[in-house]
């Protein structure tokens, strides 16, 4: 359940729709994703201006003091409107970590810096044999006399073009558990190779070699316990993001149903795809339901791992049930790079993949019960 | 579960299942164990109306002044929960859902004060007379008729699908009174105190898994006094909408229901072999199957606790209605599918016999497979009662595309 | 493919159609069924006279000298007209084993008179534990002086009611390999529990305590090849009685569709339902034709354990596919046990269930692969 | 494989793998390796196809007397198994397949002169202009119109999903010559020899996976000989409906195509790691996915198999062409499907520039990611393109429910 105020809820809730309605056209955003940086430094300014960078950060740390479920309906903006910025990387997923790492100077510094906008940090955690098991890491952190020397690869890092710094997962060699590192981007041994996502948002594969950072960078020791949560907050984020995805692209394809005629009629009128449109609807309120319930549950206690794994796999089932169907109902129109909905379908599909798809989650599921 | 908000809510909830855990007799058990239709035995439900009605709790969802307990929404929610999961059978919904709260609402003094009390203490149970034979999904085309004759009407005509007709005293009844206008205008809707009237007859239908449920009712010249029309003549049709609409309201239990088919669909899986040495229970694609269940379910609850949380007035009340209609059916499906495939060809056997209540024959071993093949094949029937799969989807498209 | 010539095989056809339009009422088969013994033994005077019972038999042995291919075309008649008798029992499965049993008096004489349709023979090959593994076998022999002592449990012998005789498969004690033994009914510690199934055929449970049996009634030593190769033969006999049925049962379905009216028109206008009705056709033929495939080869060489495993999956599957839609368009009167409709399903239901069901030979395949 | 019937075939069939084992080029090669949709890259298709013309092996479906080999039904069997398993381009079938059996049915002496011998070498490679924006599954509704100017058209409209038209040098084209009588009656097929007359635009249609493969052709009073007419002026929808049926009839080779599709699956799960210390490839679910694919292409298979044996005249060959159409394209998508479920977040990298033939930019390790998400995006056309999945479905019902 929320933490903040109904009254700034509702603020921030409008000022998102406002903020898609006047400034986010669909040529604007593919502008953007096409543009070097991925997305508009302009607009990120306007997030931290708007307060959207300080919600779930504690009020003692500059934030709003809100939770996960505080931005939930914002992710779900940003998903209605397709919004490129990387709010998730920086603040969702490495927020969470920094505002639970051990309160040291450091992460204090960095929340501030990601609060006011000038900064993007990313998490890296995920490594090639990893698949979403975040216990999964073959990056070691060998202790030295000067600091801490990393070596290892991480892959998929989101954002990685824009950030200004890291926090990496590695085991580390004398606890061997995980732990946490903030490594800045030109450290010495650090090297970037930067891809883009056919969603248009961009991911990095890190190596390090030898990467040597000083002991205040350890951020957090024994982070198994914060790296669960922390996927488990990413998943909900990206769940959340999808439900307004879907509803869009079950809006526009209500709308082009009705305005496309075939044999003389509204392809609405034909009565497939009127039972595909009602089960594309059934799927998304289903979803919304189960989202809902589970963000109401939030103030009470984190949801089990069976609760966001099984969030997860409903999700990514109605995205592509959800987009599959929009492209079917759409025809040809709907495969070109040149209509929203492709790209609506892109993103979704995305969506399913990051921090493990429904099929991931599922097998996590069928072993749990 | 949550805990409860408040000490009285834990003390309701410990209230409820001291009675239930106490103080239902063995053969409504038998009867749970048994269950292999939406529709339980009709001797348990009445056992259990009548044991329900002597703690005020047979018919919760009613208001106070018709004999309701006055519960809050909370309470009627931790009742359902720990009645629904323990299997036991539901009152009977013709009766507590359908008539009563029509007659609430349309009844005259003397109807209410007729009819409601010997429901709610389980003296007078009723069925439904809506579907005819050509008239099932689509009821303004209805054909029996109730010609006037003085201060009577004569029905003449054939009700089908008429569940527990045979078991029941009494029956509800949509009528042709007019041929004139719309074909829904000249529908009457008439409340009948017997099912043995002159001219009535009631005839069993056999399902699939050999039980008859449901039953065909033939009106040869049956004559019904004027006074027994609930609301006005030719106005059938608004009664019969604003009960289909409370129908739908009063739902919200299936999750319950379903949580407890998926517990036993594990239980049944520990017990049945794989033939290469393992319980089909540690097979990793059951489980996986087990897994989309589970996901299915959690969204059914959700989508529930959303229909009860809005009401029944509320502008998406009707999308929910036939959203849950369509997912609760399809889980119920599914989860008998499966169970079916995991059995082993012992679940072929006809136990017809051994499921009788208080039946002397003993059903054969493991037990679990007793109730597999009757359970689905009468859930072949869940896509098609109540508005079938595809005039759940024609409703939604409507609602949904003309938005 | 077929060994018999054509000529034969059209006769074949030819009696069998007559044999079901002449001679099988649905309410006579319902009669049949609830019999006390479950068929007729008119029928079954006449299926010996058409030499339906010598097909595929040896010619020196009395039979016709055909194969599993050539009964294909009468079993797929059996399931169009829900022949209650039982053929597969005695004909396909005990039949397959004494034609391959070691060519003894007694597996002659049997053979004789199954042909003159004088004796009923079941193969008791399941066990409790055993699902459709056929070398999931506890019930053991035990060599003595007089004989074998066989002790165990059988289930779900077919037709076990009207059986003379028993084949059993047992572990023999000393080459701790499956054997098979005939044993008759009437046999000192042989019990027997007679069950009706769903869909009216028959079945039974065997209990075997200390049965002593003469030594030549070992029928086959080292069982494991011929039991497997039963199964084959087996499963594909009720692929294609399945066919006969799917066949029907869409042919009812489509009648009915055409006839039923809804909201003023026949349901058979329905989109919906028409693309039900097309689904069930695709499934009906590629079933169909894969059976067709599997048959054309068996001259050069018998089924792989895939190729019948993916034959019984595909059957299996189009069973239920078809069951369910044609209850769903026909609606609460395909629900009735007074149509036909609900009697075809039940067949095909069990028909799955025999043998090994979809989800069993699935698995199967699945680790073949 | 059954073994051959008889030596020759043997024998043939030994020539044909020696040939496409050893005498591709490594561009064709990579072409294969680099395919993520029904049409392969339109270079190698062409280096193919002039390849096989000098084995006389280019146009096997046609008759001998237009440059085809002569070929029994056997050999072709066994040269498109050999072709299609090893995933080499098929030979562009707007012109191999479509145009060319058009023009053998219906063309004067002139046009087959004209005409055949270039397509059959490779030299001439033509596109389809058919689909109009508001003219999809429905032609008969189409409207680039053909105005007659003495012995010329004038062309106005616009054609889409134009495969390849701004690779190819021709155009076949349904147009309307009258506006009288039912709709199909005033259609006319041109053949038009240029892509670029004067008034003629191409403009390339970008997929979901960036690639460009459909096109937009515009006509803008478009000058064109009337005896570019193939069969007679108004009669185009007869050579339509017969390039359609020969269109189906020429089928059958998708089983091979898909086969190869099914190893790369499990070659992809040989490299893909669960997140637990094994590979995909293990995973029972996995195994239990690939093992129901396995079983829709046995069906697929042998379905193809009768349509073959059967032939175009048989009265179920309609009914077969939209069976083979659906449970093809399903398969297809199936199998894209599983392969992005199994893949990695390596498989959301948008990795256009190692696609194109001939690329410096190395793909990301592991290599078999490559293709994974191109290819599911583009499937998403296969239920689109061609007809449908409703359409195909409109059609079966059609064929079968009044039969």
């Amino acid at each position: 359940m929320s933490k903040l105020p109904p009254d700034i809820l509702a603020q921030l809730a409008e000022s998102a729709q406002k903020f898609i309605s006047n400034e986010y056209s669909f040529t604007h955003r593919q502008a953007l994703a096409s543009s070097t940086i991925g997305y508009s430094e302009k607009h990120w300014q306007m997030f931290a201006d708007l307060a959207w960078l300080a919600i779930p950060f504690n009020e003692e740390h500059g934030g709003l003091g809100g939770n996960i479920a505080d931005i939930s309906g914002l992710l779900e903006q940003f998903g209605y409107g397709l919004i490129i910025e990387p709010y998730i990387s920086t603040v969702v997923l490495a927020g969470h970590v920094l505002s639970n790492a051990n309160d040291s100077p450091l992460s204090q510094e960095l929340t501030a810096q990601i609060i006011s906008g000038n900064v993007h940090i990313s998490l890296a955690w995920q490594e090639r044999q990893s698949s979403a098991n975040v216990m999964n890491i073959k990056t070691t952190a060998t202790e030295t006399e000067d600091g801490y020397l990393i070596n290892g690869e991480k892959i998929s890092v989101l954002n990685g073009l824009n950030a200004d710094s890291y926090i990496i997962s590695a085991q580390s060699q004398n606890t061997k558990t995980p732990s946490l590192f903030f490594v800045a981007a030109d450290t010495k041994g650090l090297s970037a190779q930067h891809h883009q996502l056919y969603d248009g948002h961009r991911a990095t594969t890190l190596q390090l070699q030898n990467v040597l950072i000083p002991k205040q960078n350890q951020l957090v020791v024994n982070a198994e316990e914060l790296l669960k949560e922390t996927m488990t907050v990413g998943m909900y984020a990206l769940c959340c993001e999808a439900l307004g995805s879907m509803e869009k692209l079950l809006e526009m394809t209500i709308e082009y149903a009705k305005i496309r005629k075939q044999f003389g009629v509204p392809i609405a009128s034909f009565q497939a795809l009127r039972h595909m449109i009602s089960d594309m609807y059934v799927t998304l309120k289903k979803t919304r339901c189960l989202n809902e319930q589970i963000a109401s549950q939030w103030v009470h206690h984190s949801p089990s791992p069976q609760d966001i794994a099984a969030l997860k796999v409903q999700t990514g089932k109605a995205a592509h049930f959800i987009s599959r169907n929009a492209i079917q109902i759409h025809g040809g129109i709907g495969m070109t790079n040149e209509l929203e909905v492709g790209h609506y379908v892109k993103r979704l599909t995305t969506i399913d993949g990051l921090l493990g798809n429904s099929q991931y989650h599922l097998a996590s599921l069928a072993n749990s019960l | 579960m949550a805990p409860e908000k408040n000490m009285d809510l834990g003390k309701f909830r410990n209230e409820i299942c001291d009675f239930l855990n106490n103080h239902i007799p063995d053969d409504v058990w038998e009867a749970v164990a048994k269950t292999t239709s939406y529709f339980p035995a009709f001797s348990a439900v009445m056992t259990m109306h009548k044991l329900l009605a002597t703690k005020g709790w047979s018919v919760v969802n009613w208001p106070e002044e018709y004999g309701g307990p006055g519960w809050s929404d909370e309470q009627r929610r931790i009742f359902f929960e720990e009645y629904c999961s323990r299997g036991l059978p539901m009152m009977a919904p013709q009766s507590v859902g359908m008539v009563a709260p029509a007659i609430m609402k349309f009844g005259t003094a003397e109807q209410k004060a007729k009819y409601l009390p010997p429901i709610a203490s389980g003296a007078d149970t009723w069925c439904q007379g809506y579907s005819e034979p050509n008239a099932g999904s689509d009821l303004v085309s209805l054909q029996c008729r109730a010609d006037s004759d003085g201060d009577h009407y004569i029905i003449n005509g054939q009700k089908t699908w008429t569940t527990w007709a045979f078991e029941v005293d009494h029956i509800f009844l949509l009528v042709r009174t007019s041929s004139e206008g719309r074909p829904q205008a000249g529908i009457t809707f008439l409340l009948i105190d017997s099912m043995s009237l002159p001219g009535m007859e009631v005839r069993p239908i056999i399902g699939l898994d050999g039980m008859p449920e449901q039953a065909e009712v033939f009106f040869d010249n049956v004559r019904v006094p004027k006074t027994q029309v609930l609301g006005t003549e030719n106005q059938g049709w608004t009664v019969a909408k604003y009960l289909l609409e409370h129908e739908r309201a009063a739902g919200g239990s299936f999750q319950f229901v379903l949580r407890r088919e998926l517990d036993k669909l594990r239980t049944l899986a520990n017990v049945t072999d794989d033939g290469h040495g393992s319980k089909i229970s540690s097979d990793p694609v059951f489980k996986q199957k087990c897994a989309e269940l589970e996901v299915d379910w959690r969204c059914l609850a959700a989508s529930e606790n959303y229909a009860r949380r809005i009401g029944s007035n509320h502008p998406e009340a009707a999308h929910m209605a036939s959203l849950i209609k369509l997912e609760s059916m399809n889980l119920t499906q599914h989860i008998s599918e499966l169970a079916l495939d995991i059995s082993g060809t012992l679940a072929l056997v006809d136990q017809q016999l051994a499921l009788h209540i208080g039946s002397e024959t003993p059903p054969i071993d493991p037990i679990e497979v007793l109730t597999v093949m009757p359970t689905y094949l009468n859930q072949r029937a869940s896509s098609i009662f109540g508005g079938s799969h595809q005039i759940q989807r024609d409703i939604l498209a409507k609602l949904v595309i003309s938005k």
